[in-house]
This record gives structure tokens, C-alpha cells and sequence, in this order.
């Protein structure tokens, strides 16, 4: 912290200070007075899609937003797994020096209970379990991919917390990495029913709020979902389309992904 | 140009494709299908982008709100508020992906053949890379706008990495780590924006600001062009961040680098007409705009002097070319603006001839040092050839392309009342070629000192690709109306037609 | 004041330090092309200011000048602190920051 | 509805498909504390919002299952169960 210290630190605090207050008044100024703008639009409309607002916003409203911040946990994972030491690569012609590669942890397992032992496996079964309801939950409730991949994945720290080299559940490379593909691939491609039939890609033709997909399709991706709404106002059926699928997918990549960093950072990556 | 629909096939094609192709290549990490895969995808881009027509993509189907009538509507011509957000595609975009895309085939094929075996991850990186660069020259609107800016970030972070030496991790750390802060400064921006006006388009919250004002709350736009300049300064390199951007072009292989410089010039050129848009009637916004061009543009020219490696020099000549087309942009003319475009345009494509011969250089057992001196000119003559010319072009000779774009920016800096600033262009053209010709006369020129691969086998792509690009410089050097007549209408247009 | 050819020698004796053999002269070379490309370029930066205020730039291109002489070579200096290390490159990020909001805010 | 029977198969498929996963031996007592478990969890989780039968989970007021809980249990074990060792 040399570079931050006598003169240049004074300037420096300075310049905070000038940030600071700049920064606050502007959110000062903001206070009370934000513009509702597209959000009115966007409320009178959510009911047509979904029970779930948030589901329907983040999934039905939004493009490739979703499906890239959907992409960041994929390359944050890749990334982390390439300074790991998975697929550097080097110039054939002109060698370098040797990438780095990390050596697995240490486990000291010896200490574990007899309670841990012997429950670790249900409760890693049950974390499982729940993961899953999460995800097929999300068709009702707000979110649930990601939120699954997390629970999952919590599942398999705990298992190789528990029981070190001999983890009960066996992640393997081409799987993990497999999943993680089969999800981002599944969400990429779910925009091409949308595509190929109206030609807006994403377009969530179960759902099919301004009527202009084909019924057929309309009949395939909505019904298997469609749910009826009892309300006091009536009897109302409403089927998410596509979001469930999405959020299977989603959880998928989650799971490739962050299963990807663990396995890398507690297993270390070896080319065999 | 008649009809403009909102649902064009092309824009998810262009941005979908590359995301396919590195999530396969990415799974097969290490088999041969990689090569031929990734040809293939980048071929199709390349092809795509250049027989589409220009038009919008509402993504997810949702159509505009006419306010004047309270309906929906799918046509993008009446003045409505967009529901969905979108993206454009028109000449201005085709001309920038038409090139990237171009660079991204040499790339791909340079790093199948010039890489070790597990190049899955690597080249999927490479694919996001342009993906990210496609979504940000095309996006209007300000939640794909933060996401292409967050996205291409972190995979700049994982081309470096990918290199895995110790210097190319330090360089990836680096820039990580400011892109927290970046990152989050846009997300702050873009959030005072939409509190603000209430709409996440580009093109509304432009209209919002001119119809209804900002009620005062001019502080508050000062503040999201602030945030928006950190997130500029940091996509594009500009000082006081261009040591830690001319850090990651160098450490990374010279072929990434010339898709990473590709990427962050459209950047520098989509962020920059997206803040002139919004902000560019403030006081003061385009001065500062221009101050931090002309600081980039000289900081980059100076400290490119004192490199003694090939690939560092290039690397802050990328910076300082950065300068030149932001000042463009910054000068707020209409003329600027289109020598701004036009700049980025041809800065690619000769940065990447030079790249494309410092790639080469590899071949000769990676001799990019000016400490020593390898006369490869006797060993290959015609990549020294291809490296002058480039010079030439970087240095903006006529009559390659580098002259045709200087001296529009340095007709409208005088237009708008700035001679100072054509003076300063003049002086970093000038020094471009001096900071080239030293590198070029120590590796290529000088007497042999030092001993390089006797044998040294180019690929085929390196050359092909050196030459295409040349022979791109030339033609738009002898005949810009090539280039021109796709920005010119898109700037006359008033930004988006 | 420093002329041109004591910065010459102060460049040279700067560089002696970690420089010898090869590279020698084509090092010198590129320090001293950077040293005047600065100096010219601060000045002209200097001119500029007269986008805000006439008065303004006469005194900033007076001051600029006479610093910019004194302190000579600056080629070092700009070389030190163009250095990628994390601190510094934060340091000038907070110090162009602050200056951006405060043009920005209060310069009208 | 159909909307509330697919998710507990989409939950019985997924189950399976993460089962194959388990390296470790499931004896027979474990296998049933499992599904007593999930029983469990699925009486406190409750049915979904949205489902009024049976199938989905409801039984009656302020009582529901969480099916695709059991069901993604029973998956897990058939899973584990169908790639052997």
C-alpha cells in the first residue's frame, strides 16, 4: 500500500470525498422521485403470461439479458477452471514455460463422527431431493434455476466435506461438464421454437400472450404446464410455456458451472 | 432500405451461433471435431452477416406501446415505447461484424493449427469474445448493454488466461479486479438512468429526456455519465486504465489479440455513440469526452516508444489508435463521428495485419524482443514486406486506409474548431511509425546477431490472412467510399433510422 | 531549465543504470523521441484549455511550459507512473473520477 | 390440470438422472429414511400455490404434499438402483 500512503493518499481520500458527494446527492436528488416509465405497461400485462411475475419478467420480457448473465456463471466457471489449469494452451512451435497446475487439497477425514458417517449420505440424498423440488417449483414461485444448481452443488461440497477422496456423489469431469453444456445449449435453444414459428427469438409461444404462434405449438409447450387460477374473481387457466423448461435448463448450467469450480479447486484439474 | 421489421432472423443467429459453438467446443476440449467445428461456425457468422438485411429483433415477441393511441403495435416505425428490449442491425453494424467476424475465421484457424491439444475451452472463449462484441455494436437498449459489457470482460480475463503463463495470469488478475468496480459503476449508471426516466430502451430514455426533461435532476445524469465514462475507459483501455488493458493485448497470444482489439474498438464506438446520445447535450460532457481521448492518444504514443518488445508496442499503439477513435466520436460532429467509425473500422484491420506478423514471429522461435536482432527479412522477405506495409497503414501513409479515416478526423477537429487537436493526430500518426520502424528495423532489418529457427514454417493462414488484410487496407485507402457508404448514412441517418 | 542536451545526459545516465550492450542505442532512441513527443504534446494539451476559458489556457500554457522544462526529463516520471501496479492505477482512476464529477457538477 | 402432475415427473426424471451419480452403497433401511424423510419434508414444504388436487399435492385446506419431493427421492434411489455396483 506504499503507492497510497503520504501526499498521494491525501489526494487520494480528496477525490473520494468528491465522489462521495457527488454520488449521494445524485441518489438524494433520486429519492421519491423515480419514474414508474415501463413498469405500469409491464404489471398490466404480467398477469396474461404466468401465475409468477418474477419468473415471467426475467424469463418472458427479457432476451438475451437472461440467457447471457445465464453465460457468466458458464465462463466464470471456465475461467476459474482454465487458471486451474484446464485447457491452457501453448503455441506448438515455440515452447514456454509450463502452466500452472494445481495440486488437489488435503483431507483429513479421520475426525469425523459416527453421526456425520452415517447420516452425510441421506442428508446429501435429501439436499438432492430438494434441489429438485426447487427447480419444478419455479413454474409457481419466482426463480428456482439457479437457486437449484446452488442447493445441488451444496450438496456435493458437503458430500466431499464429509467424506474426502471417496465422495458418494461422483461428479465426474464429462459429466460435469457435459450438464453444464446441456443446460446453456438447452436455454439457447429454446428460443428456437419461438424463432422458426414467429421469428422473435425467445418468444414464449406456450404462453403465447399476443397470439401469434401456431396453435400446435402452442399446444406443446403450454400444455403440459397449464394450471388453473381459483380466484374470487373466477376461474382463470394460465400456463407459463416455456419457463419451467428454462429453469430446468438454467438449474443444469448452474450445476455444470459451479459443480465445475469446486470439483477443479478440490480435486485440482490432471490431464489424463 | 424501405421496410425495417422488427423481427430480423439475423441478430439472434449472429449472436446465438457463437454462443453454440463455444458451449460444444468448450465439451469437446480436446477432440479434432474442435477444428473443423469452429471453422465452420465462424464461416456461417461471417456469412450471415454479410447477406443480412438491416432491421430490429424485439427479443421475446413483445411489440411496442403507441402512447398516442394506447395500442400494441409490431411496427418499429411508429414512435412507440419499446415493451421488449432490442437490437439494430444496420449498415454501421454490418460493416463492424462483417470485419470482426472476418478476423474471428484467421483466429480461429490460426489457433487450430498453431495451438497445443486442449484448445476446447480456449477458442470457446475466443467465440464469446465476438459474441460480445456483436451484442454491444448492436444493442440498444441498457440491460444488454451492462451484460455485453460484463460478459466481455470476464472473458477477456479467460483469453489471457488461457495463454497460462505467469505474466498472462497477472494481466488477467488485473483487469478482473477493475472490472468489479467498472462493472458495477455501469449497473449504478444505467440504474439512475431508468430511475430517471423509467425505461430501459436506449432510444426511449432519449426521447423521455428530450420531452419531458429531467425536472432539475441534472445531477443526476452528471453522475450516470460518470459512472458510464469509468465503464468506457475501462472496455476500451482508455488512460488512466491503458496500462492494464496494453498489459492483457500483450500477454495474450497476438491472434486474440487482434479479436480482443476488435472487440473492445466496437466497445469504445457503441458505448460512446450510446453517451452521446443520452448525455451529448449536457455542458461539458463532449470536453471531457475529448480530454480523455487526447490523454489516451499521447499516453498510448509515448509509452509505445519506449517498449522493447514487438508485442508491447503494438499493444499501447492499440490504446493510442483507441484515442483516435474516441476523439472522433467525443468532437460530436457529425463529420467526427463519421471519421471516429471509420477510424475504428481501419484500426482493426491493420492492427490485425500487424498482429498477424507478430503471430508469425512465433514461428521463428518467438523472437519479438528489439533487445536483439534476428534479420528475418533475409529468412522471409515477404512477411517483412507484410509488416511495413502495415506500418504504413498504422502510420497513415497514403495510400492505405489509416490516411483515408486521419484525415477526416483531422478535417472535422479543425471544422469544429480545434487545430490543436489536428496537430496532435498529425504528431501520433507520425510517432506510430517511429515506434513501428524501431521495432521493425532491430527484428527485421538489422544484420543477424542473434540465432532464430533456421527452417521456420508460416502457415498458410498467417499469410493468407497478412495479405487479405493488406489488400483490405489498400482498397479502402484507394477507394473509402467502400467503407464510407455504410456509417456515412448511418451518422446522416441521426443515429438510428 | 534544463536545454536538450542535458536531457540528453540525464536520459542517458537513467538508462545506464539497466541498460547495457545491444540494446543500447535503440533504447536511447525511443526515450528520447518519447521525452520530446511529451513535452510537445503537454503543450498543445495545455492550448487546449482554451475550450473553457481563454485566460485559463495563456496561464496553464505558461505554467505547463516552465514545469515542463524544470522538471526535465519527464520521460521517466510518465514511465513510472504509467506502471501497472494495482495501487497506482486505482490511485489515477479515484484522481480522473473526482475530476470528471467535479467538471461535471460544479464546472457550470 | 396436466400443469400439476408434470412437475413431479419432470422431478422423477431429474431424480433419476442425478442417482446415477451416487457412488456410494444405499442399504435397504437407508433407502426407506430417506423416503420417510422426504414424506416428511414434503408435509412441511406444503403443495404450490396454484394446485387444488390430489395429484398436485393438495389434500385439504392448510394440508399438502410437496410431490415432487417424494417423487425426486424415489427417483434418486431408482436411479442409483439402475446403474448398479
Amino acid at each position: 500500500m506504499n503507492e497510497l500512503r503520504g501526499k498521494r493518499g491525501i489526494l487520494a481520500v480528496i477525490a473520494l470525498l468528491i465522489i462521495g458527494i457527488g454520488f449521494l446527492s445524485s441518489l438524494f436528488e433520486l429519492a421519491g422521485n423515480v419514474r414508474p416509465g415501463v413498469s405500469q405497461i409491464y404489471n398490466s400485462l404480467a398477469h396474461l403470461v404466468a401465475p409468477n411475475n418474477i419468473a415471467t419478467w426475467v424469463y418472458d420480457w427479457r432476451g438475451y439479458d437472461t440467457l447471457l448473465e445465464t453465460a457468466v456463471i458458464y465462463v466464470g466457471a471456465v475461467v476459474s477452471a482454465m487458471v486451474i489449469g484446464r485447457g491452457v494452451v501453448q503455441m506448438k512451435s515455440c515452447p514456454q514455460e509450463p502452466p500452472a497446475q494445481s495440486k488437489p487439497l488435503e483431507f483429513h477425514i479421520e475426525t469425523l463422527t459416527v453421526i456425520l458417517k452415517y447420516l452425510g449420505l441421506p442428508a446429501a440424498i435429501l439436499l438432492f431431493s430438494y434441489g429438485i423440488m426447487v427447480v419444478t417449483a419455479s413454474s409457481t414461485s419466482g426463480g428456482g434455476g439457479f437457486q437449484c444448481g446452488v442447493i445441488m452443488t451444496a450438496a456435493y461440497l458437503l458430500a466431499a466435506i464429509f467424506y474426502g477422496k471417496n465422495n458418494p456423489i461422483r461428479f465426474g469431469k464429462r459429466f460435469i461438464i457435459g450438464i453444464g453444456a446441456a443446460g446453456l445449449g438447452g436455454y439457447t435453444l429454446l428460443g428456437l421454437p419461438g424463432f422458426l414459428t414467429t421469428g422473435f427469438w425467445q418468444y414464449n409461444i406456450g404462453a403465447d400472450v399476443w397470439g401469434i404462434a401456431p396453435s400446435i405449438m402452442r399446444f406443446i409447450f403450454g400444455e403440459p404446464f397449464r394450471l388453473s387460477l381459483v380466484l374470487k374473481e373466477g376461474v382463470f387457466f394460465s400456463s407459463p410455456g416455456i419457463i419451467p423448461l428454462i429453469n430446468v435448463a438454467e438449474a443444469f448450467n448452474v450445476i455444470g458451472a459451479i459443480g465445475l469450480i469446486y470439483f477443479a479447486f478440490i480435486y485440482g484439474w490432471q490431464e489424463e | 432500405m424501405t421496410t425495417i421489421p422488427s423481427n430480423l432472423w439475423s441478430i439472434p443467429l449472429i449472436v446465438a451461433i457463437p454462443l453454440l459453438a463455444a458451449i460444444v467446443v468448450n465439451a469437446l476440449y480436446d477432440k479434432r471435431a474442435i477444428r473443423y467445428i469452429s471453422i465452420i461456425s465462424a464461416l456461417l457468422t461471417l456469412g450471415i452477416s454479410i447477406i443480412s438485411p438491416y432491421g430490429y429483433h424485439w427479443f421475446t415477441g413483445h411489440p411496442a406501446f403507441d402512447p398516442t393511441t394506447f395500442t400494441f403495435t409490431f411496427d418499429p416505425g411508429i414512435p412507440g415505447f419499446r415493451l421488449s428490449l432490442e437490437f439494430f442491425f444496420g449498415p454501421m453494424q454490418q460493416i463492424m461484424i462483417v470485419i470482426s467476424s472476418l478476423i474471428l475465421v484467421f483466429c480461429v484457424i490460426m489457433a487450430t493449427s498453431g495451438l497445443t491439444k486442449h484448445q476446447g475451452p480456449y477458442l470457446a472463449m475466443i467465440f464469446l469474445l465476438f459474441a460480445s462484441a456483436a451484442i454491444i455494436i448492436m444493442v440498444n437498449d441498457l440491460y444488454h448493454l451492462w451484460i455485453a459489457v460484463e460478459i466481455g470482460s470476464l472473458i477477456v480475463v479467460g483469453v489471457v488466461v488461457g495463454s497460462g503463463t505467469s505474466i498472462s495470469h497477472k494481466a488477467a488478475l488485473k483487469y478482473a479486479y477493475f472490472s468489479a468496480i467498472c462493472g458495477s459503476g455501469l449497473a449504478i449508471a444505467l440504474a439512475l438512468l431508468l430511475g430517471i426516466t423509467g425505461f430501459p430502451n436506449v432510444s426511449d430514455v432519449v426521447r423521455v429526456i428530450n420531452i419531458f426533461g429531467v425536472g432539475g435532476m441534472e445531477t443526476i445524469l452528471y453522475i450516470s455519465f460518470g459512472f458510464f465514462i469509468l465503464s468506457w475507459m475501462y472496455a476500451g483501455g482508455l488512460a488512466p486504465l491503458h496500462p492494464l488493458k496494453s498489459e492483457v493485448y500483450g500477454a495474450s497470444y497476438p491472434h486474440a489479440t487482434a479479436v480482443l482489439q476488435a472487440q473492445s474498438k466496437l466497445m469504445l464506438v457503441a458505448i460512446g455513440i450510446i453517451m452521446l446520445r443520452i448525455f451529448g447535450t449536457l455542458p461539458f460532457v463532449k470536453e471531457v469526452m475529448i480530454f480523455l481521448s487526447i490523454i489516451t492518444m499521447m499516453l498510448g504514443v509515448v509509452i509505445a516508444l519506449l517498449q522493447i518488445d514487438f508485442r508491447w508496442i503494438i499493444a499501447y499503439l492499440i490504446i493510442s489508435h483507441s484515442g483516435l477513435v474516441t476523439l472522433g466520436i467525443a468532437l460530436g460532429t457529425k463529420e467526427g463521428i463519421i471519421g471516429g467509425i471509420f477510424q475504428a473500422v481501419n484500426d482493426i484491420i491493420y492492427m490485425s495485419v500487424l498482429l498477424f506478423c507478430c503471430e508469425a514471429l512465433y514461428y521463428f522461435g518467438g523472437a519479438t524482443s528489439t533487445r536483439g536482432s534476428f534479420g528475418i527479412a533475409k529468412k522471409s522477405p515477404w512477411l517483412c514486406a507484410a509488416v511495413l506495409l502495415g506500418a504504413f497503414a498504422a502510420s497513415g501513409i497514403p495510400p492505405f486506409n489509416g490516411f483515408q479515416s486521419e484525415i477526416i478526423l483531422i478535417q472535422a477537429s479543425i471544422n469544429a474548431g480545434f487545430p490543436e487537436i489536428a496537430v496532435i493526430i498529425l504528431m501520433v500518426s507520425v510517432t506510430t511509425l517511429i515506434a513501428l520502424l524501431r521495432a521493425i528495423y532491430r527484428i527485421f532489418l538489422k544484420p543477424p546477431e542473434n540465432e532464430v529457427a533456421a527452417n521456420a514454417q508460416i502457415p498458410k493462414s498467417i499469410t493468407i490472412g497478412t495479405w487479405l488484410f493488406i489488400i483490405l487496407t489498400i482498397i479502402i485507402g484507394v477507394y473509402p467510399d467502400i467503407a464510407l457508404r455504410f456509417i456515412v448514412p448511418f451518422v446522416e441517418g441521426g443515429f438510428l433510422p | 531549465m534544463t536545454s536538450i542536451s542535458t536531457s540528453y545526459e540525464k536520459l542517458k545516465k537513467f538508462l545506464d543504470e539497466f541498460i547495457s550492450g545491444n540494446g543500447y542505442t535503440n533504447i536511447m532512441t525511443g526515450y528520447i523521441t518519447g521525452e520530446l513527443q511529451f513535452l510537445i504534446f503537454i503543450i498543445v494539451l495545455a492550448a487546449l484549455f482554451r475550450m473553457f476559458s481563454f485566460p485559463l489556457a495563456i496561464i496553464m500554457l505558461i505554467l505547463v511550459t516552465a514545469l515542463a522544462l524544470y522538471f526535465t526529463p519527464t520521460i521517466i516520471g510518465v514511465e513510472k507512473e504509467n506502471s501497472n501496479d494495482l495501487n497506482r492505477v486505482l490511485y489515477w482512476f479515484l484522481i480522473y473520477f473526482a475530476i470528471i464529477i467535479a467538471i461535471t457538477l460544479w464546472g457550470g | 390440470m396436466i400443469g400439476e402432475i408434470s412437475p413431479s415427473i419432470i422431478a422423477f426424471i431429474l431424480g433419476i438422472l442425478f442417482g446415477t451419480q451416487l457412488a456410494h452403497k444405499i442399504t435397504g433401511r437407508m433407502a426407506a429414511l430417506v423416503i420417510i424423510f422426504s414424506i416428511v419434508g414434503a408435509l412441511l414444504f406444503g403443495a404450490f400455490t396454484f394446485t387444488y388436487s390430489i395429484y398436485g399435492g393438495y389434500i385439504m385446506p392448510g394440508l399438502g404434499l410437496s410431490m415432487p419431493l417424494i417423487t425426486a427421492t424415489i427417483g434418486i434411489i431408482i436411479g442409483k438402483l439402475l446403474k448398479g455396483e
